[in-house]
């Protein structure tokens, strides 16, 4: 959104550079990827999560995650789950954050617990399992973090769960 | 009685009590007037001293209350209501004072200069207050604790020599009187805790226990230095051993360790971790609601001016003023040097509260144990130095 | 001694709506829990149901200290999907509003932080001089909290002319009044002994946990979005991002007061180098973003604020993902905490700056 | 020593501020100054003139009735609603319906301003509504067009002993 125009130009290189570096170790879990400044969004299959998640901490140096997002998609039949891994100690890559997307069914939202590679993913699983139903295989205290002890209803950040008075 | 709900009902609880008070002090009065003869020609005397208060006071006399007996020292001047007077406009000037150094105005409403009622503005808002206590408490212990904090306040009161003829008591032994009431503290606090049944006020009873048992000792030693130079356990004769030079010159060290160990004793900032209130909620005090909490208040503001008073008696030298004044101050009598002592004795600690923060339970233990008493001992050993050199004319044997 | 297990919080004055279980054994913690949501909203559901511009007062209401930085990060994720250009005295103006914010939440933080070690005097002056940092956003933005000045294309209002002298004064002023809170109470012997080696969070640990702001500052890891990727004006100007290696409570309190310092001249500066022209974009009609997805961040004064924001193109945002920094930093409470004594939780879980209406969202 | 030191140096800076005028706002007896008549918004340039955002003015001769302000305030406090004045003859406003503002819900943001092209609802420097009960919070139109008398005189001025209100 800032910047001169050459900065522009040179981020999509370095980007580009990160990207083909994915795409070519984890050849055979990739769906897509994408590139925009600063930013990669890379879509894998379900199953290799950890091992995704493995290679960004250890070889590209991600060594924490700023996000972790659930998106329902009631028209797909599944939720979206996101992952935005940044890193402090590299400085080179401090803007950069490189999102690691998958898809799960929506009827039998189960899927794996990234808190054994990065442990600061545990309390925005937490969350996301009590908004959205997802339940992370493996996570330390997969309990209610928000809602009261009480919930009973769907979770609401589905979008099948409507706001009462709206 | 009904709950208070808005202003009106306030008003009608307010006429009710008064009412119910003036009835009854007519009643007593009334009896008193038929039953005591000294009272029954009242009316006359009352008329009389309204030209020549001699009267009233001759009058007071013969009833045994008049202004030299013991009944008027202990409940007057200077027994309780002195002290009380004194603590709550010591709250009011706390306030004020603290307020000035935050650059804020304080209390400004109540009164005409600048607040100078809010204190009594707070006890009757405290009267009016619901007693709440928790339903698993004991009751018994519970509410006789604010009672038995006003008691230690008070009964320290009655060995603080104010002036030579100005002592409610005067004993031979008054410093161990001093010394026994105050280890007494440690227990109410405990007390009041325990009898809340309640996590915090348990912790804080805890937390009072160790903290003041921790600080008596170098106390008691430091006093001893005194009681050694002075050769005597009263206090009116320590205030006469000091009429040439205060023992706050011979003993600094003794001093700074009797004063820090006052603000441990009185709860103060940077003391106050029995009622710490963001760490345990109020300590002790949580459970404590209404003029329970506001006996246990003005109790403990007495304590800090009987206490204060006994700082100045010990290192201050009591009612002397000092030595090398030009003669014009001569009009200040000993009562009067007395006070103003005492408070600044007071403002000090108001001070110290300002510009610190608290301290944490282990940090202050060992403080306690491995600096104040090696130098209160190292005090006593300046004291018993000077005694041997003969430096100083009082003292007794070792 | 048995297990003595007690809840500071929700009513608890040292934890505010908010609850920690500490697990005790004497005066120490085995354990701490914390147990958040007791001013959960929803934010991110009812985000679903407003429209672009709707959202705006109310997504500031978690960090309501902090508006000004709370919308930067949303309101350039909505020019992003938008692909908005502000116009530059609009983001000088969005500068100055953020940094007055970022005073303005620091001085509450120091506040809270003296009155959770006692200190009376500490409570009074920060909230006292907070007055000065309000008056000027008062002044720009015509509010005292939730100012709600930041707009999709610019701010919403141009500055009056009064602003640079007052702001001027009331930065000379504040940086003579920041020595005496130096003098009583960051070098009091008595708080550096309360805070001084006390509540660690080593560099490996806070990079691992993935925590933000001057809490990873504090720990010696040198980041922050304003350097790290530069927005609105912040590449044209000159400050410095203090960073400290002690990882305690006290040098997080530290940091507070240095970036204090560095807001200050990056106010002074912005007020200098600012253009004339306008502040804002003329957005004729509804505010809608296009379809796609973005991900923005600012540097919020508790540490970095994220949005992702999901767009199919609706009047409404499809799905936004609000990541607070207090939200970031919950995990290294029970982290921190673990091991000290009773007495430690005020300062130590305060110094983490953690608000809980910011976290609950 | 470097403790007693520090801690002298704690009480020489609490000591110095016994004469240091103070900064307490008397507020009942003083009022601030604020900028300007309350903010208001050019539609044609779509800039909002600085102000302070407080209790609305209502122009009842400019404003059409068009609810664009209600459909704003929809999504974030619901506190405006229209209602029908059939005395009130403004030529622009066939159907007679002004927007009333109830008070107890606006949080005063100020996006109703932003949302009346007409020029017809601004907001003022008056903040000061109070009242025992909710109705009392609820302003007609009528209400809403009387200009308050809002009179402060008080700011922060820099001295030679510190900051104060005068």
């Amino acid at each position: 959104m800032s910047g001169t125009p050459e900065i522009k130009q040179e981020h999509p290189k370095r980007e580009k550079k990160i990207a083909d570096n994915i795409a070519v170790k984890l050849k055979k879990d990739i769906l897509d990827i994408e590139i925009k400044p600063k930013r990669i969004k890379v879509k894998i299959k379900h199953q290799s999560i950890k091992k995704a998640a493995n290679y960004l901490k250890t070889v590209l140096n991600l060594d924490h995650v700023v996000s972790v997002s659930g998106i329902d998609y009631p028209n797909d039949n599944e939720i979206e789950i996101v992952y935005h891994a940044g890193t402090y100690e590299h400085k080179d890559l401090s803007d950069l954050l490189v999102a690691l997307v998958y898809r799960i069914p929506r009827e039998k939202p189960k899927t794996l617990t990234l808190t054994d590679v990065w442990p600061s993913t545990e309390y925005d699983e937490r969350e996301t399992y009590e908004m959205l139903g997802v339940i992370f295989d493996g996570h330390p205290k997969l309990e209610k973090l928000f809602l009261p002890e009480d919930w009973d209803d769907i979770p609401p950040l589905r979008k099948d769960f409507k706001n009462p008075g709206r | 009685m009904s709950e208070i709900r808005t202003f009106p009902d306030f008003l009608k609880r307010l006429i009710i009590v008064l009412g119910g008070l003036l009835i009854l002090a007519i009643i007593i009065f009334g009896v008193l007037i038929y039953t005591v003869p000294a009272i029954s020609n009242f009316n006359g005397i009352l008329l009389e001293s309204l030209s020549n208060p001699i009267v009233m006071l001759n009058y007071l006399d013969s009833l045994g209350v008049g202004i030299n007996s013991l009944f008027f020292k202990i409940v007057v001047f200077p027994g309780y209501t002195w002290a009380a007077i004194i603590a709550a406009e010591i709250i009011w000037f706390e306030r004020k004072f603290l307020a000035k150094m935050q650059v804020r105005v304080g209390p400004l409403y109540a009164g005409m200069i600048g607040g100078i009622l809010q204190p009594i503005a707070d006890v009757s808002k405290l009267i009016f207050k619901e007693l709440i206590s928790p339903s698993r408490s004991d009751k018994l212990i519970f509410f006789t604790i604010p009672l038995l904090v006003n008691a230690i306040g008070a009964t320290l009161l009655a060995v603080l020599p104010v002036s030579e003829g100005w002592l409610i008591m005067r004993s031979e032994v008054s410093m161990l009187i001093v010394f026994a009431v105050i280890g007494f503290a440690p227990i109410t606090v405990l007390l009041a805790g325990w009898a809340s049944y309640s996590k915090f006020p348990f912790i804080g009873g805890l937390r009072g226990l160790h903290q003041m048992i921790a600080f008596e000792i170098p106390m008691l030693i430091a006093a001893l230095s005194v009681v050694l130079l002075s050769g005597s356990l009263d206090l009116v004769n320590i205030v006469q051993a000091q009429s040439n030079v205060w023992f706050i010159v011979l003993m600094p060290i003794g001093a700074i360790v009797f004063f820090i160990t006052l603000l441990a004793e009185l709860e103060r900032i940077p003391f106050d971790l029995p009622e710490a209130e963001s760490e345990i909620v109020m300590g002790y005090l949580t459970e404590y609601s209404s003029m329970a909490f506001g006996g246990i208040q003005l109790g403990t503001y007495i304590r800090f001016y009987a206490l204060s008073g006994i700082f100045t008696t010990l290192f201050l030298g009591g009612w002397h003023g000092p030595q090398f004044l030009p003669a014009g101050f001569e009009i200040i009598n000993q009562i009067e040097w007395f006070t103003i002592k005492t408070l600044l004795v007071m403002v000090t600690i108001i001070i110290l509260r300002g510009v610190n923060p608290r301290f944490r339970i282990d940090q202050l233990l060992r403080f306690s144990w491995s600096r104040l008493l090696i130098l209160a001992f190292l005090n006593l050993f300046i004291a018993i130095f000077i005694l041997q050199m003969g430096w100083f004319p009082f003292g007794g044997g070792i | 001694m048995s297990e003595l297990t007690v809840s500071i919080g929700p009513q608890h004055p040292g934890a505010g709506h908010f609850r920690l279980i500490v697990k005790l054994d004497g005066d120490k913690i085995i354990e701490v829990n914390p147990d958040p949501g007791y001013v959960h909203r929803g934010e991110e559901k009812i985000a679903e149901y407003r429209n672009y511009i709707q959202n705006i007062p109310h997504f500031e209401r978690p960090g309501i200290h902090d508006s000004s930085n709370m919308l930067f990060a949303y309101v350039q994720a909505v020019e992003g999907l938008m692909k908005l250009e502000v116009p530059e005295r609009g983001k000088y103006i969005r500068v100055i509003m953020a940094e007055l914010n970022r005073i303005i939440s620091h001085l509450y933080y120091l506040a809270i932080y003296g009155i959770f070690v006692g200190h009376s005097t500490m409570f009074m002056w920060p909230m006292g001089d907070r007055e000065h940092f309000i008056d000027l956003a008062q002044m720009i933005s015509g509010q005292r909290v939730g100012f709600a000045f930041l707009l999709p294309g610019g701010v919403r209002n141009d500055m009056p002319e009064g602003v640079k002298t007052r702001a001027n004064d009331a930065c000379n002023y504040f940086e003579k009044r920041l020595i005496e809170y130096e003098r009583i109470f960051m070098n009091n012997p008595i708080f550096e002994n309360r805070t001084k080696g006390i509540g660690k969070l080593s560099k490996e640990d806070a990079i691992n946990l993935g925590v933000v702001g001057p809490t990873l500052r504090a720990s010696g890891v040198k980041a922050d979005i304003r350097k790290d990727e530069p927005y609105a004006v912040y590449d044209k100007l000159d400050f410095d991002i203090p960073v400290s290696k002690d990882c305690d409570s006290w040098a997080r309190a530290w940091i507070h007061i240095e970036e204090m310092r560095q807001s200050m001249s990056i106010i002074k500066q912005s007020l200098k180098d600012m253009p004339s022209g306008p502040v804002k974009l003329n957005l004729r009609g509804q505010v809608r973003a296009p379809p796609g997805e973005v991900f923005s961040r600012a540097e919020a004064s508790r540490g970095t604020v994220s949005f992702y924001l999901v767009s199919n193109g609706d009047m409404n945002p499809y799905r936004i993902r609000l990541i607070t920094p207090s939200f970031r930093n919950l995990i290294a409470i029970p982290h921190i905490l673990k091991g000290l004594l009773l007495a430690d939780i005020p300062p130590v879980f305060w110094s983490l700056d953690y608000w809980p209406v910011e976290a609950d969202r | 020593m470097n403790f007693v030191s520090k801690l002298f140096s704690a009480i020489k800076s609490g000591m110095k501020h016994l004469f240091m005028r103070r900064l307490t706002f008397r507020y009942p007896n003083q009022k601030l100054k604020f900028y300007g008549d309350g903010y208001q918004y050019d539609p044609k340039e779509g800039v909002g003139i600085a102000g302070y955002r407080g209790r609305h003015i209502l122009y009842i001769e400019k404003c059409t009735g068009c609810s664009l302000c209600v459909m704003m305030c929809k999504g974030i406090s619901q506190a405006i609603q229209m209602i029908n004045l059939p005395e009130k003859k403004v030529p622009v406003n066939k159907k007679c319906s002004f927007p009333q503002i109830d008070y107890a819900k606006c949080v005063y943001c100020g996006f109703c301003v932003d949302a009346c092209p007409f020029k017809a609802l601004f907001e003022t420097n008056e903040y000061e509504i109070v009242s025992y009960d909710r109705e009392s919070l609820l302003f007609t139109p009528e209400q809403l067009a009387i200009k308050p008398k809002y009179k402060g005189t008080c700011e922060i001025k820099y001295g030679k002993r510190g900051a104060y209100h005068g």
